[in-house]
């Protein structure tokens, strides 16, 4: 049956991120961008709110959560409306957990998960992007070959988030056919990890390039064994979850621009009576329920583990032509004052045009 | 539960609805090309379906409730091009029922309720601003003395019957404004035409003239014939009420036009060779597959908002906003999804021999009745911005 | 040298063709729609222009002008904001004839020509559409075959312009590779010609199907002789007709929907006064002026013999994208009003929506 | 005769001037790392480059005129992401020069002509609305004495003197607005800070602030201290022309921008062996194709706005409804078309190791500076409704 009801949990995660994102991170969201780094008392801040662990077994010392990419997608909403930089940042790991969760082996999971359910920040992370413009994960050009029970790697990936401490990889490669995942320690021989030189969006984000040159993986490397992974299904999972951050955006931007507009007077009265203005923020706001309608609706059929590429292939679309317009109208609306880095606008733009591009930097 | 799933059983519905929609196509083109010819009570096909309301009878009340459902029959139906092969409009099924049941009193909701009666609100003059109608009414002993010129009247000419919004006080802006019941055949009441339209021509849109039409004191609807002068009197928003309760279901319409001609264009194409592969990447893609992803994007999309505009009224919530949220994206997607179905489909699709150019013609009207796009974000605007009418316009 | 400046010709033609658009086109354009067919009467009156006998030249009987795509894309542009379908009528002719002068073979020139040089008019015709949805001229399915000397054609051909009284077609077909136009006789062998059952737009117009059952043609019925035709140049010069026709439409529904804008009164002032409504008209009067620029960078391109392939996709596109936009804005504008036939608006959007999807009914 | 030909001997200088602006992209990334670090006079790499006028000495006068010319330069060398090789702005060369030319004395030209000046106008609290302007000269003596912030100068650190919007007269409105031009190190005239900007780092804006700051009687531009009550006063209009010749300049930049952001989208996805094919038709071409062939379509519309109200201001011909629509679509094309061509490279357009995502950053200020697409519209519609701009604001 058709509902629109959160449940009680969700509400509960809803309402604390949100206060989360309105105090902790919106306040330093500017400064940050700014820096161009994350100080690591926030990654510790933002790791304190468990968000990763809560959905790590408690076996594995984790909450022992329900896997939800829809309570994911409201999460992101909320996080990616305070800063789209830290919430890329606080999620990086679930990156790597979450297919862990949804793919891995008992023994994968025994090995790994463990490490994430601490108290202290632990990085590890997805290798998805590479070099080519043209770049699609139907068109991987990082190679995995069988050698004996083992695995050899071949190729490079770029804009890893983390990849300057991440303890490990989940390197995306492809034997020919099918799309594998690799865990892929960050000492393996062959491996070489060097600083990306930087990115328009999620600025504060470090990512990494890594070369892998002929990497030898044992044959417990590959995620899954040998069922290997659900590839569509963790790609879809990745963008709706990017798809959510994009939304939490749009919503900040619209929510920032509104009282805005009613206190800045041109030609005798508030911008926001002027049709023009007013119908682009009702634009704005129409948009952005619009987008989470669409993210839901991805999100709610991976929850029930329905085959959600269609609904995920629209909402990616949608929110691709849509998230960027209301980052940029609402730089609009602020004029030449958009235009300064004192305001949050033109790096909302940023980040907005970045997580729309990316396959997901953060994904629950 | 956030949930997007539709049961089995009411798939089944939904199906049986569409599948009645489609067999009503056969029918279509005959009556655009003589569109003032009325419909018959029930074609023959019509025996092979199972009446509507048999077919809801038998729905689960733990289901998805009953105003979301109705935007999905709507979205089955409205998708399909076929004339209904039962005359739909039946006693209490016109719009001015609804403003009926809203304004009347219960005796009034008795005496008139099984008859079709139309809404007539909208002057030459006026369009979407019904502060500025000039019908009037004049109270003379116990009668109501009707004067004005009416337009757009949606089932003008088959109604029994008409709610007339005019006004007692021209001086009190929107609260003097009162609705009148008039029956057809009353002196002084003139239909003067029946309109030609782009589409929906198999629903019937009249003009009408009052000249000391005379009605009895007890036609006003609600019997209030007080005109407060404070903003936002209650009878005007009584009266006001019925557009917030159909501003999602107009839009169904047009999201049904837009999911129509989506449809039409990927079966046709399909038929062509040219399909979407949903798990190509967007390089892997045509020109014609990302069209129609974009396509179908925007028109679920839009589904979506209506959805959950309903399902707020189902809830007993506020839907103001997400009413015209709903009604401003159906008012889009009619518009700009059967315009680029057309042009995926090229020349062809302007034949006759097809529908599908009909998916543009009827779907065109959501974006004007029950408020255009306009006035749907004039009031997403003022609700956002917290202003009154007044402080934005 | 980049220029702006029409040549004195161009501008008379501009300003006749405007006076007769506006006086004679103009004023009959909504009856003709509604009837569904085009009076003979007003057809002889288009025909006495001269328009098809311009460029033929004078020692075939016709008034000897240069053939100019530019200056055709001029004409088109005064004679469809008059009426699309009446501009289509008169121009039809000019689909067979203006083909024959850019590509055919004295012979064929001589055999042809004088047909359309009389003063009553004469109706031939391009046939270049076909059933299936996905058509395209890159796809043709209608098919040519060497048989000894000469040719043999089968396929379908559909809402071929003046089918009911054409006494020749231009067919468009393949032979694998190269797309070839053969001139067909009406009374050929193995050609069948119905009558169209309708279409949206340019609904005065009549149109047939063509069917073509393995019609035997002389070797001289390819036009062009052993060159065949740049099929490339004559289909830019088709769609540049069409863009110039839609060009024509959105101007006088802009022009038509200022004054009622300025005139209409709603919630105590014009419509006009809003700017939702006025920021309209501004886009509407932006797109004319842009669209017309592309039509006639690609016209011009046309005259000079250049490879106008670019130009021509480019305009197309541009077109195809804002003319129907700002024919249904324009019907926005109007309300209720622009939905009612009494009106024109709801006929210029079926219009503006069928020339731009034909690959051209009528070309100059 | 309608013609879009470039000749050979103005390719060549265009050639000339993108290959310059792409000697000088390798060092784009440094300045944007280092906003506030000033250019040097000239890199190394400027020997190799004929300067642009004794390239443009050589043109002939039968050629494309020099304003349409002009834009053809601007498309060339800013649709490359390479900072100046020479220090381009030289006395004479500010925004405040253009206005100094068009509104001031003979004697005041010659006097400060040979400086840079910047253009102050814009005040925190005014954006779009000049006649809002709250900055105040008051004439004491023989001195005019300042008041007020200014925001957005551009060039405001490097020039030398800058023109000042500043009223005499509140009451009387636009017509009270007069110029004045301060000279850098004026008593009471401080740089108040250097802005950070999303994009043209290499263009310098600052914040200013006027505090009793005295200039000499002359230095008011024109020398006319008159405050005339009509109407778009004379002296107003003098003032607005600067505006009139600079919009499609502006527009220029903003059309350069998308037209080098779908260039390198071209460029690269044909690295990657993904192409255009022009003589393909819909069907057969693929989603990239598709969307390169719109981006191409958006600029080159924009970029024939752009040149035609520049060949119209070359024939000395009214432009301004012209110069607005130029003024729009390039404002449109500089947001859309970058936005665009990034969501088709993908993530690695993101990345510094590329100069894309600069045209994005770069371009945004197209749709704002020099009126804003809302202003251009405004003008649009009040000219084409004949409306004046109390009537439609």
């Amino acid at each position: 049956m058709i509902s629109f009801q959160l449940d009680e949990e969700q509400e509960l995660i809803r309402d604390s991120l949100e206060g989360f994102a309105r105090e902790v991170l919106r306040p330093q969201a500017r400064a940050i961008d700014e820096a161009g780094a994350i100080p690591d008392e926030i990654l510790a801040q933002g790791w304190e709110l468990g968000l990763v662990a809560a959905t790590i077994p408690e076996e594995y010392g984790g909450s022992g959560g329900t896997r939800s990419p829809m309570t994911g997608a409201i999460m992101l909403e909320q996080l990616g409306g305070g800063c789209a930089s830290l919430a890329s940042a606080v999620m990086a790991s679930s990156t790597f957990v979450n297919p862990l969760l949804d793919f891995g082996t008992d023994e994968q999971k025994r090995d790994y998960l463990p490490l994430f359910a601490g108290p202290e920040p632990h990085y590890a992370s997805l290798a998805l992007q590479e070099s080519q413009f043209g770049f699609g994960a139907d068109r991987l050009r990082t190679k995995a070959e069988r050698r004996g029970n083992g695995w050899v790697l071949s190729g490079t990936k770029r804009l890893v988030p983390f990849g300057d401490r991440a303890s490990h990889f989940l390197v995306l490669a492809t034997g020919g056919e099918a799309i594998d995942a690799f865990i892929v320690p960050r000492d393996a021989k062959g491996l070489a990890i060097e600083p990306e030189a930087g990115t328009m969006g999620l600025k504060p984000l470090p990512t990494a390039k890594l070369s892998l040159d002929r990497v030898e993986l044992p044959g417990g490397a590959r995620l899954g064994g040998d069922n290997g992974i659900d590839a569509a299904r963790l790609l879809n999972t990745l963008r709706v979850a990017s798809a959510a951050i994009a939304v939490g955006i749009s919503r900040t931007v619209t929510d920032f621009a509104i009282p805005y507009a009613k206190e800045r007077v041109a030609f005798g009265e508030p911008i926001a009576k002027k049709q023009a203005i007013a119908f682009m923020l009702a634009d704005m706001h129409i948009e952005c329920d619009t987008m989470r309608l669409m993210v839901w609706k991805a999100a709610s059929q991976l929850d029930q583990g329905a085959d959600a590429t269609r609904a995920t292939v629209l909402a990616q679309d949608y929110v691709r032509r849509h998230a960027v317009k209301v980052a940029d109208d609402g730089l609009q609306i602020f004029g030449g004052h958009g235009f300064i880095r004192d305001l949050p606008l033109e790096m909302w733009l940023r980040n907005t045009r970045t997580v729309t591009v990316l396959d997901g930097p953060a994904a629950v | 539960m956030i949930d997007f799933r539709i049961s089995e059983a009411d798939q089944h519905i939904l199906d049986q609805v569409a599948a009645e929609g489609r067999a009503g196509e056969k029918y279509a083109r005959h009556f655009e090309e003589h569109e003032h010819e009325p419909l018959p009570e029930a074609f023959p096909e019509a025996a092979e379906f199972e009446p509507l309301p048999r077919l809801l009878a038998r729905r689960s009340k733990e289901d998805t409730p009953p105003a979301t459902f109705q935007m999905l029959l709507s979205f089955a139906r409205q998708s399909t091009n076929g004339v209904p092969l039962r005359n739909a409009l039946r006693g209490g099924g016109g719009l001015g029922n609804a403003a009926l049941r809203a304004a009347g009193t219960k005796e009034q909701i008795e005496k008139w309720g099984g008859l079709i009666l139309a809404m007539s609100i909208t002057e030459p003059g006026a369009g979407s601003d019904t502060k500025a109608i000039q019908s009037t009414a004049r109270l003379d002993g116990e009668e109501w003395v009707l004067n004005g010129d009416k337009i757009f009247v949606t089932t003008g000419i088959r109604a029994q019957g008409v709610v007339v919004w005019a006004t007692v006080d021209k001086s009190a802006g929107r609260a003097g404004i009162k609705s009148f019941l008039v029956m057809k055949g009353t002196q002084g009441f003139e239909i003067v035409r029946q309109e030609k339209k782009l589409g929906i021509r198999t629903s019937d849109t009249a003009a009408y003239a009052f000249r000391d039409c005379r009605v009895p004191r007890e036609n006003l609807l609600g019997l209030d014939e007080s005109v407060p002068r404070e903003k936002g009197s209650a009878s005007y928003r009584g009266v006001m009420k019925t557009f917030n309760m159909t501003r999602p279901g107009v839009a169904s319409g047009g999201v049904a036009k837009a999911l129509g001609a989506v449809g039409f264009a990927r079966d046709a194409l399909a038929e062509d060779g040219i399909k979407v592969d949903w798990q190509a990447g967007f390089h892997q893609r045509s020109a014609t597959q990302q069209a129609l992803i974009e396509m179908e994007a925007d028109a679920e999309a839009a589904s979506l908002t209506v959805l959950h505009a309903a399902w707020l009224a189902d809830m007993g919530r506020p839907n103001n906003v997400e009413s015209s949220v709903c009604k401003a994206k159906g008012g889009e997607v009619c518009r700009t999804v059967p315009q680029r179905a057309m042009e995926l489909l090229g020349a062809m699709s302007v034949s006759h021999d097809h529908l599908v150019e009909k998916y543009l013609r009827d779907g065109r009207i959501s974006d004007i009745y029950e408020g255009t796009g306009q006035i749907q974000r004039l009031i997403i605007a003022r609700s956002i911005l917290g202003y009154s009418s007044e402080e934005l316009s």
